[in-house]
């Protein structure tokens, strides 16, 4: 049961009475890893900050086997690396060093346990380096490889990413596929970049107005192109 | 875009590089008091206190032209205390007369606005050497370490972190606001609108950067809590000063006394 | 420097010791009152809030709009924070944007914060709020009254404000009151227009676009009637002693020396030394030329004295 | 000699001292439409600022038969439509009607003038009844349509795009390649979308590390794998 994503018939509106979310169910296996598409406005985004109890809507969810409630919201975040689509909404402290610790700090782990936490997670996305660079100062794709450690010291048993190639360069592009494939982790992923959903998952979903519309294997639905094009997607 | 030329620190390996950024902080903070409480036209201890913030700059490898240029920065001000030439009692060295005016320059006066001016380009010189060779985190720590509040530091951090950010996205409206400001072709048409158009055009700019930091401040607020975040603001604590550290906070101290006590009693 | 600063960063060496540490108690004072109220708010957005719109209204002050022959209008912002963050958040906005400005881009003095801080923050944010909240009343939730209160809180806070730099000014003995009050004042008044017209045009743009926020503004608006008097209190305060002081600069000059605000009377040195008069050196011009370059001398041998050192580790 | 783009080995430092541009030499013909890629920090939205004078370096470079010299710039402006790459930079008036209007109203057009320009330009990208609404609320793809119809409302003679699908969905993208191919007027535009560069555009210009690296048909150019590769570039 570890590791793994689970929803069960969530609905969510938010508070000016738009339905983002219309009865999504999603189960996801430990150590899969899943692309997540629709065009914009789908609802993604709104899933995405469900699963850390970000946004609690009705419905059941159940991350890396504890249900997302109030009272576990603690734990949860903890199990739950969520990666936001800006980095520089995400990389909010003033060196790589600080934003990295964030997490364990807020764990209240000991400062040589943070320490050990923060080397490492900077080691797995090769930037040990940086630490005590600040963040103003990194390129886009640099940005994204920090934001990913930031969640990664906190030891997350399941990793969110919403569009993590948007605005990058083909370069910076390839090196974030090669990381994340090498990550040996649950992994839900949005995205609108098909090329990368063909390449790294097996497994693909897609949302539209609230709700899932598609969810097999990549190879299949991306032979559909009616079903794509229905979706306002496109075959890469 | 970046703009990093406004981030003022610059990298160099130097002994003020070096040196701990809470001891530097007091000793700036201390330097610019001493000169502040230096009578005026004490002029063997202004020359003392030049000399002293000259050997930090020789020691930061700053580059003398480079403080010295920056220092004139705060000159415009200057200006302000013009007027106490004149209006200053005291003994009368030179006057002259505009149109109807006369101006009697007074000795007193003279030494004042003198004073003032060097007092300011001496201090301003001590900003600079301190904010070029200290990154802005570690001045964050010196804040913490003389008393300000966990919260107050929690928000200069993250509007030293967003300054980059939205001065990017502030050029950016200006650019897009000069690519757009052209001149017809047709002749006779006056450009440029009206000065309150151009005002309130301005004025939507403010607000969009506003409303843009309102919703980027809810993202951060969501990664933040994604982090753990629940309203505390936590920090990791403060290393300890090394003895070198301490030894340097008192013999710049101790410096600074002497050169008081010389003001007042020599 | 991308940005125009207002001509209102007082620099170190301008304050006197006694109104530099009288205005550093009052904005500590303020600013922590501001801290409690806030903390004890127990809204958690509202720390990343304050840090990024603190961040927007630096930046925002590089946003001008030309006026004439070269000349353009700025931003200040502490209006414009006060009607969307109330006064509390407004007051450690401000005083995070003028610390960052004094301490990083050395834009007013270090010891001078203090006094900066409360002109900008302070004074800025107190005026602003009694301003907005009083035509806001009149208004009646119309909305002109988020125009002409913006507009006019804008206005006034900077012109409060520039009346206190002068006092402080004159009464730390650098500029005359008839003559700096005036100055400030004159100036300011202009600038003034600009702030307003900026701050209504982007109140404009927030109210078109997210007018809850606006009302969320106005939810902030919780400094109470002790706050709304403070502002009064501070803005008749300084309109009338302005005046008062710059038609009588002799007697501001009597209450500073009389109150020991004009710094350590010009110093014992010269009883000692008189007029730098070397003993043995008759001459005054000579003597002043004498210790000219013994300045000079000093000076130059604590550089080459360092020069050195630092040489000799290099090579070490 | 009219609706061409000139640039003349052009050679442009910031302040900080990066030299951004290194010898940049351009001829683009009336009405051609060029793509300009290459990795990021390549120096393509700073030789795009250079067109109409926001920055100005060393060399020659005229646009629509003037010379781009200070004492041309509202001319140059008002000839040469830039559209950056955040639509969000660019709408900084409430309504769409105002900022669409913007361009026009600077110029001192007659009201009723100006009245015609911003129908015209909204009927052009197919915005026609949105002149009223807040452009805050509009999706990515709409505000990109809005942010081209402030220029268009110039009647420009060049048109200038800063990675015009950076962040869109496909739908959105899909509309903008439509909207661009249908627009009979000279553009650049400079993108990391390779897939719209094979689709859109004949020519295509590779920029590296401040200087012209390749220059010539798409198809050719997207044939050399080992050329896109040197330069940090995928075939789509
Ligand atoms: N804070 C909010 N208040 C009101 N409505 C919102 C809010 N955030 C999102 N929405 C709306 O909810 C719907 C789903 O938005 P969401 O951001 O989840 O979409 P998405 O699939 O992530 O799209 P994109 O691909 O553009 O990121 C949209 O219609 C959006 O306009
Ligand atoms: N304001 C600035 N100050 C200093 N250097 C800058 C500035 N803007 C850009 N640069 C630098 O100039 C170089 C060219 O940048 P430019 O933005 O033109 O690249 P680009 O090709 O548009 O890249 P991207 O694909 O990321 O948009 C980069 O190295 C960049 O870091
Ligand atoms: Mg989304
Ligand atoms: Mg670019």
């Amino acid at each position: 049961m570890h590791h793994s994503i689970e929803v069960d018939d969530l609905y969510f509106a938010y508070p000016d009475g738009r339905k983002a979310l219309q009865g999504v169910s999603l189960h996801i296996e430990p150590c899969e890893k899943v692309a997540l598409v629709g065009p914009n406005g789908a609802g993604k985004s709104t899933l995405i900050l469900h699963l850390n109890g970000i946004l609690i809507g009705k419905g059941l969810i159940c991350v890396a086997g504890l249900p997302v409630i109030k009272s576990n919201l603690g734990k949860v975040r903890a199990r739950v690396g969520l990666v936001f689509q800006n980095p520089d909404d995400q990389l909010f402290s003033p060196t790589v060093y600080e934003d990295v610790a964030y997490g364990p700090l807020y764990q209240g782990l000991p400062p040589d346990e943070v320490q050990n936490r923060v080397s490492e997670a900077l080691e797995t996305v090769r930037m040990a380096d940086y630490s005590r660079r600040v963040s103003h100062h990194l390129s886009v794709g640099e940005k994204k490889r920090i934001a990913i450690a930031t969640v990664l010291s906190m030891k997350p048993e399941v990793l969110v990413l919403d569009e993590p190639t948007a605005g990058m360069d083909p370069r910076a592009r390839r090196s974030l596929i090669n990381l994340l494939r090498d990550l040996p982790i649950t992994m839900l992923v949005s995205t609108h970049d098909m090329l990368m959903v063909r390449e790294l998952f097996e497994r693909m979903v897609i949302m539209d107005d609230g709700r899932i519309v598609a969810d097999g294997q990549t190879e299949v639905i991306m032979k559909d192109e009616a079903l794509l094009n229905a979706h306002g997607l496109e075959k890469p | 875009m970046h703009i990093h030329f406004l981030d003022p620190y610059h990298h160099r390996i130097s002994l003020v590089h070096s040196l701990d950024a809470r001891v530097k902080f007091v000793l700036t903070i201390a330097f610019i008091l001493t000169t502040a409480l230096t009578p005026h036209a004490a002029w063997p201890v202004y020359i003392l206190l030049f000399a002293t913030i000259l050997a930090a700059t020789l020691l930061s490898e700053l580059g003398i032209g480079f403080v010295l240029g920056r220092a004139a920065l705060a000159f415009p001000f200057v200006l302000a205390a013009l007027p106490v030439i004149f209006t200053l009692p005291g003994p009368a060295l030179t006057s002259f007369s505009i149109g109807d005016w006369t101006l009697t320059v007074s000795q007193s006066g003279l030494e004042r606005f003198i004073s003032v001016a060097l007092k300011s380009w001496i201090s301003v010189q001590a900003a600079i050497v301190l904010a070029s060779s200290t990154p802005f985190p570690d001045l964050m720590m010196a804040m913490r370490a003389v008393g300000v509040p966990r919260l107050l530091v929690a928000i200069f951090g993250l509007m030293w972190r967003y300054l980059f950010v939205l001065a990017d996205e502030a050029l950016r409206l200006l650019r897009a606001r000069a690519a757009r400001s052209g001149q017809a072709d047709q002749p006779g048409l006056k450009n440029g609108g009206s000065v309150t158009w151009r005002a309130r055009i301005a004025g939507g700019m403010a607000g969009n950067l506003f409303l843009r930091g309102f919703e980027r401040s809810d993202r951060i607020y969501m990664a933040m809590v994604a982090r753990g975040y629940d309203g505390e603001v936590r920090v990791a604590p403060l290393p300890p000063l090394h003895a070198g550290s301490w030894l340097a906070l008192g013999s710049g101290l101790a410096v600074l006394a002497i050169l008081l006590g010389l003001a007042y009693w020599l | 420097m991308l940005y125009a600063p207002l001509p209102m960063h007082i620099p170190d060496g301008f304050l006197s010791v006694a109104v530099s540490v009288v205005l550093w108690v009052l904005t500590v004072i303020a600013v922590a009152i501001s801290l409690r109220r806030v903390s004890a708010d127990l809204d958690e957005r509202r720390v990343p809030m304050m840090g990024v719109l603190a961040a927007a209204i630096f930046a925002g002050q590089m946003l001008n709009f030309t006026v004439a022959g070269g000349t353009s209008g700025h931003l200040m912002g502490a209006a414009l924070a006060t009607i969307l963050l109330g006064p509390w958040a407004a007051i450690l906005v401000m005083t995070t944007v003028v610390g960052v400005q004094a301490l990083v881009f050395q834009d007013g003095g270090l010891l001078a914060l203090g006094g900066n801080i409360f002109n900008m923050g302070v004074i800025g944010v107190l005026v602003s709020y009694t301003v907005y909240r009083a035509v806001q009343k009149v208004a009646g939730g119309q909305k002109w009254g988020l125009y002409v209160g913006g507009f006019s809180a804008a206005w006034l806070s900077i012109f409060i404000a520039a009346l206190a730099v002068g006092l402080q000014l004159a009464l730390s003995g650098i500029s005359p009151a008839n003559i700096a009050i005036p100055a400030m004042a004159g100036i300011h008044a202009l600038i003034g227009v600009g702030e307003g017209l900026i701050t209504v045009g982007a109140l404009v743009f927030i109210y078109a676009s997210r007018r809850d926020l606006i009302e969320a503004g106005e939810k902030q608006q919780t400094g109470g009637a002790i706050v709304w008097f403070a502002g009064l209190a501070i803005a008749i305060a300084l309109a009338i002693a302005s005046p008062l002081a710059s038609s009588n600069p002799d007697g501001l000059e009597w209450v500073a020396e009389e109150k020991g605000f004009l710094d350590a009377a010009q110093g014992p040195l010269y009883e000692i030394i008189p007029d730098y008069v070397f003993p043995g050196v008759s001459n005054e011009a000579v003597a002043t030329i004498i210790a000219g370059i013994i300045g000079v001398v000093i000076v130059f041998g604590v550089a080459a004295g360092v020069a050195y050192s630092r040489k000799k580790r290099l090579t070490a």
